[in-house]
């Protein structure tokens, strides 16, 4: 039995990935993610300049339904500050993403030209930032793909304007993988207080509420692209049956976040991957492909 | 595995039901819960939410009851919005976040201190006063001068039982002795052979000084230190904008209690800290 | 201590109201509800012509986030059948709001007019069942404004393209009133089977998981908007303190759907009422006029 | 209050580890469940999922020790995977949903039924075997002709216990007396006066012939009938599919037993039903 996975050129040993935002703002902390047994580790994401995010709260759980309302706002150290830590952290052969963001096609050029001698093993693109739509997703893809041969992934983000379209743009500029789904818009007001929880007041959710809209997602952009660029599922995965339920709609590989939250990340990961495997063994599967998809058969 | 996770982590809103200035520029408060948890521990720390102000870390300086005590000291906005606020007004706390200190039985316990470092060394020695076979209780606090000293009064009452020293120092000898907390530890150090653990909380740089200090004695057993210098934002491990290098260990989940063994594998332990935007700065 | 709440010139006797495709298929589970203390009560989407709807399984929960999945598929007797209803629930002068959708323009101003003789309280335009735009919207609404004097609720839907700007569209053509949200694109996918469980494979997701989504689509109309235009709040409420945080957040009543599946839907009315009363006591709160929209305080 | 609703509503995956003929276009089926569920009570449902193909409900004929058991009567297409299953294969089960029978104590027990009506009714005989101070039970069943005839020989073995009776009837005389099971009921009301309980299951126009028969009878001091004859999408009482006039019930969840009392009031009873659009049609 094979956990092994393709992502187009990519392999990876296994198809778990650790997601942007998530332990990921240190070479330190990605470190300890891939060593924990993720396949790969993404970024946070990156944006030009330093940027200090949203005022605290940023970010808490709701028990109840198994998820966490959160609004970073794209805190980072800024991509050239960042190099120091991507350069550690490739040093030692971990497959790194970097996320990148930017509000301009001209900023996001220059962060890949800063970063593009570094051996990453993909840029990620996060269009959960600014408001977008087929025509600026085209423009972002197509200066990346410009500049770098590296692997482009493009996050979705379920907010976003008819996400068929804009997947299909970024698909048709030659991104190589895409990434479904980010956080959905979301806000928690405090009645006793009659304030909004967040500092920025607006953020969004993630965790186990994500998972049947994130299947969704990627299931429809299965129906739609099949074979023809390989799918990242993301959202509410805590155990293994829920990277299964996101192979059999269409992905190839998953990113995990919000889950990581907790006291032993490392048996988080190891539980997860116990889950896989026990799936796998109690239906006879000996390679991820057999599943990928397999809800369309 | 979720539950623990998960576990109180929206903001709960308290009642400030006291209120007092400890010393200078810092303030003792009462919060009522308004639902029974579980009991914290000491060197746990709460997220303190000033709703539509801001939100940030404190230590927990007792809890009994369904009440739970901290201090604040001011800093800047968040801190002076919270001492502004007066008994009967509402605050968010999430918590108890973070891994607590680990007293062993039959040693010396020897608390180190200063500024609000000293609340979590207050449940610490509440704690401890009520270990079953404890030994003798160390208290070395050290401030600026005499109005910067936190909870002088209470700890001056404590030393009235038996199995209580309480060590003061101050910076301008405006009271106990004149000089560093660190002279009376390494005093103490010098003439007391029987085993001892260090417990530190306080500015990072000081601590630094005491955890060298502690390697040089062979009787100091093991060391644990509450690492505040970083930036807290989701306090359960998730954002990583309090991770210490080499090791990726969080401070608000894997620490902020570290012990020796650990903090020798924290290189940025009293040199580097990260900011709000994840880049590294000196401490 | 009254619960009494205004949508333009509407007055509800509390601000409950049952929402659409809960309970709503006949007039006697529609009178039932009503009967059990809500101030009004909207019925299942009505479209031109008999329905029979999706396949079986269209509506299971998932308890872990307490939440619903379904995919009913708009199953409806059609406009002319369903007068019949309408006659025996708008004879008891219970206060009704026939939820209505079509593809075209034609299709709704038949329905409208086949229906405007009854002395309902407003219709509710679903605008969850085709692609909407702006444009599309503003021929749905105009139609129905030149046809009825009666007030027009338009319900938005979070998947759609650009919420503000449908409002907008909706609201300038007159519209009476918002209704935000209906469910969001969701499935779930059986591991074990390999099949989506839904019959018609994709569904929706209601229940908790709304609660914060809804809180937020509320929140974003009442910034836009403010008191130019009624918002009706929908989307995992269960509890009083669910309704309060829906007010501060700017709607003036809300819509309860998922929550009343249970054994006794009485006592869940009661229960919510309840909730809502003993806030309103501990915060000395007379009418709710005093914290709608309290969060931009 | 939430827990109620939603337990165990998600398809719960069972694997068939028994299947046998049970009559003519029937057949019994024992599926095993994944996980400790609570015990279901005679009268409720589950709704049964053939994945890719259809969900609907079925009557529980039996429970226990983590095994279910049903009956299903060939309809159409979905009936006809389910029939077209083998051991091994695995289905979807939702549910219990509905409210069970009642029965009173030191009473005389009388089910009636046909068709796969007699699901509910077996395991309502299982139960009532089990009840403390039981009185006779008697059941009486009907059918077209003998191979339509559910669970003949399981009740023909129990007939040898002290309590049951079992009066079986065929339209065409092939076995039993020939006519319908109405007609030994009417005999046993007339012949006993000690008071009854009619339990029923089956058709609504027979039930309806039945409750206007017991009615005729002062000893009949209940009677509790399973109304199956409406379509159910959600099982939990949310969608109205399944609602009866003019008192708004759901036969899902108010349902699908309902007593005396309830049956005076619902207009629709034997009269009308609504389809899958919701629009009304004649029984
Ligand atoms: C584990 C831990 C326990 C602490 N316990 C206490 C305590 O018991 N009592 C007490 O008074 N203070 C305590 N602090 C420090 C306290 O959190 C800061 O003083 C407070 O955040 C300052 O906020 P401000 O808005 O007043 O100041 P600002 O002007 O915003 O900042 C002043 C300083 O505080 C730091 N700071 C601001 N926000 C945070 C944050 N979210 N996390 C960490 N540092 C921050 C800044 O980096 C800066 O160095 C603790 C810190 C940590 C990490
Ligand atoms: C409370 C209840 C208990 C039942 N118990 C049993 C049982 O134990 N054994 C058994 O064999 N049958 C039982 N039935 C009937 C069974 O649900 C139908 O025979 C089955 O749904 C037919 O499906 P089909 O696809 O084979 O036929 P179709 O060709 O789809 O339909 C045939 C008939 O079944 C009805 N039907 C179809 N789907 C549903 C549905 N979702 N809900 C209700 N009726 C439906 C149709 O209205 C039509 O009258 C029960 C029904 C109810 C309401
Ligand atoms: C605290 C936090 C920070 C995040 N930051 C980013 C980010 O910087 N870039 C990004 O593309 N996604 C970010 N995300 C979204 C996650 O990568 C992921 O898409 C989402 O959380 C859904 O996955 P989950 O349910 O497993 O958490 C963040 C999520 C959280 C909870
Ligand atoms: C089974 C079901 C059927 C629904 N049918 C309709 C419908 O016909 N028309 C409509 O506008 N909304 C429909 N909805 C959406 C609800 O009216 C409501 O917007 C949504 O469920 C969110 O509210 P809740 O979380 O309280 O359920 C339906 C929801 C469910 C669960
Ligand atoms: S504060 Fe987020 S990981 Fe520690
Ligand atoms: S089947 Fe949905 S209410 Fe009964």
């Amino acid at each position: 039995m094979s956990l092994e996975t393709n992502l187009g050129d990519i392999k990876l040993k296994n198809p778990l990935i650790l997601a942007s935002g998530i332990l990921g703002a240190s070479y330190s902390s990605l470190q300890r993610m891939y060593d924990a047994g993720m396949g790969a580790v993404v970024t946070k994401s990156i944006g030009k300049n330093p940027r200090s995010g949203s005022p605290n709260p940023t970010i808490f759980a709701l028990v109840e339904i198994k998820s966490i309302v959160s609004s970073v706002g794209l805190a980072n150290p800024g991509y050239k500050t960042f190099k120091e830590d991507l350069v550690k952290l490739t040093e030692k052969q971990t497959p790194a993403i970097v996320s990148i963001f930017g509000e301009t096609k001209e900023d996001i050029g220059e962060i890949i030209e800063g970063l593009n001698d570094l051996p990453l093993l993909a840029f990620e693109l996060n269009l959960g930032y600014s408001k977008e739509n087929p025509k600026t997703v085209q423009e972002k893809v197509g200066i990346i793909k410009q500049i770098t041969n590296k692997p482009l992934w493009v996050k979705l983000t379920p907010d976003e304007c008819n996400v068929i379209k804009i997947a299909e743009a970024a698909v048709n500029c030659g991104c190589n993988a895409l990434v479904a789904i980010n956080k959905v818009k979301a806000m928690v007001i405090d009645i006793k207080t009659k304030q909004p929880v967040l500092g920025a007041k607006k953020g969004g959710i993630s965790g186990s509420v994500l998972k049947p809209i994130g299947v969704r997602c990627v299931y429809d952009l299965y129906e739609h692209f099949g074979d023809k660029i390989p799918i990242i599922g993301v959202g509410g995965i805590s155990k293994g049956e829920d990277v299964i339920e996101y192979l059999l709609a269409g992905a190839s590989a998953v990113q995990i976040g919000s889950a990581v939250g907790v006291a032993y990340p490392e048996n988080m990961v190891r539980f997860i991957q116990m889950g896989i495997r026990k799936y796998l063994r109690e239906q006879n599967i000996e390679n991820l492909d057999e599943i990928i998809g397999g809800a369309f058969k | 595995m979720k539950k623990g996770i998960m576990n109180n982590t929206r903001p709960l809103i308290c009642k400030i039901v006291d209120k007092w200035e400890e010393c200078d520029d810092t303030f003792g408060f009462v919060l009522e819960l308004p639902i029974k948890i579980q009991k914290a521990k000491p060197g746990q720390f709460i997220m303190l939410w000033i709703p539509g102000v801001d939100e940030y870390p404190v230590g927990i300086a007792g809890i009994k009851n369904g009440f739970i005590e901290i201090g604040v000291a001011k800093m800047g906005v968040g801190t002076s919005a919270m001492i502004d606020k007066q008994k009967g007004d509402f605050v968010g706390i999430r918590g108890f976040f973070g891994k607590p200190f680990k007293p062993p039985k039959n040693v010396n316990h020897l608390l180190i201190g200063g500024g609000f470092g000293m609340t979590p060394l207050k449940l610490l020695t509440s704690s401890l006063i009520n270990f079953e076979e404890m030994q003798r209780v160390h208290i070395f606090e050290g401030a600026r001068s005499k109005n910067k000293l936190m909870y002088l009064e209470w700890l001056e009452n404590l030393e009235n039982q038996e199995e209580i020293f309480f060590h003061v120092s101050t910076d301008d000898g405006s009271y106990g002795y004149k000089g560093f907390p660190t002279v009376d530890l390494e005093k103490f150090l010098q003439n007391n052979k029987t085993p001892s653990v260090i417990y530190a909380a306080g500015p990072e740089r000081m601590m630094k000084v005491i955890f060298d200090l502690g390697k040089k004695y062979s009787n100091v057993i093991d060391m644990q230190m509450s690492l505040a210098d970083r930036y807290i934002r989701c306090g359960f491990g998730l954002c990583a904008g309090c991770v210490v290098d080499p090791t990726g260990w969080r401070i608000c989940t894997d620490g902020p209690i570290f012990n020796t063994e650990q903090l020798e594998q924290i290189t940025d332990f009293g040199n580097f800290r990260r900011t709000e935007t994840g880049a590294k700065e000196k401490i």
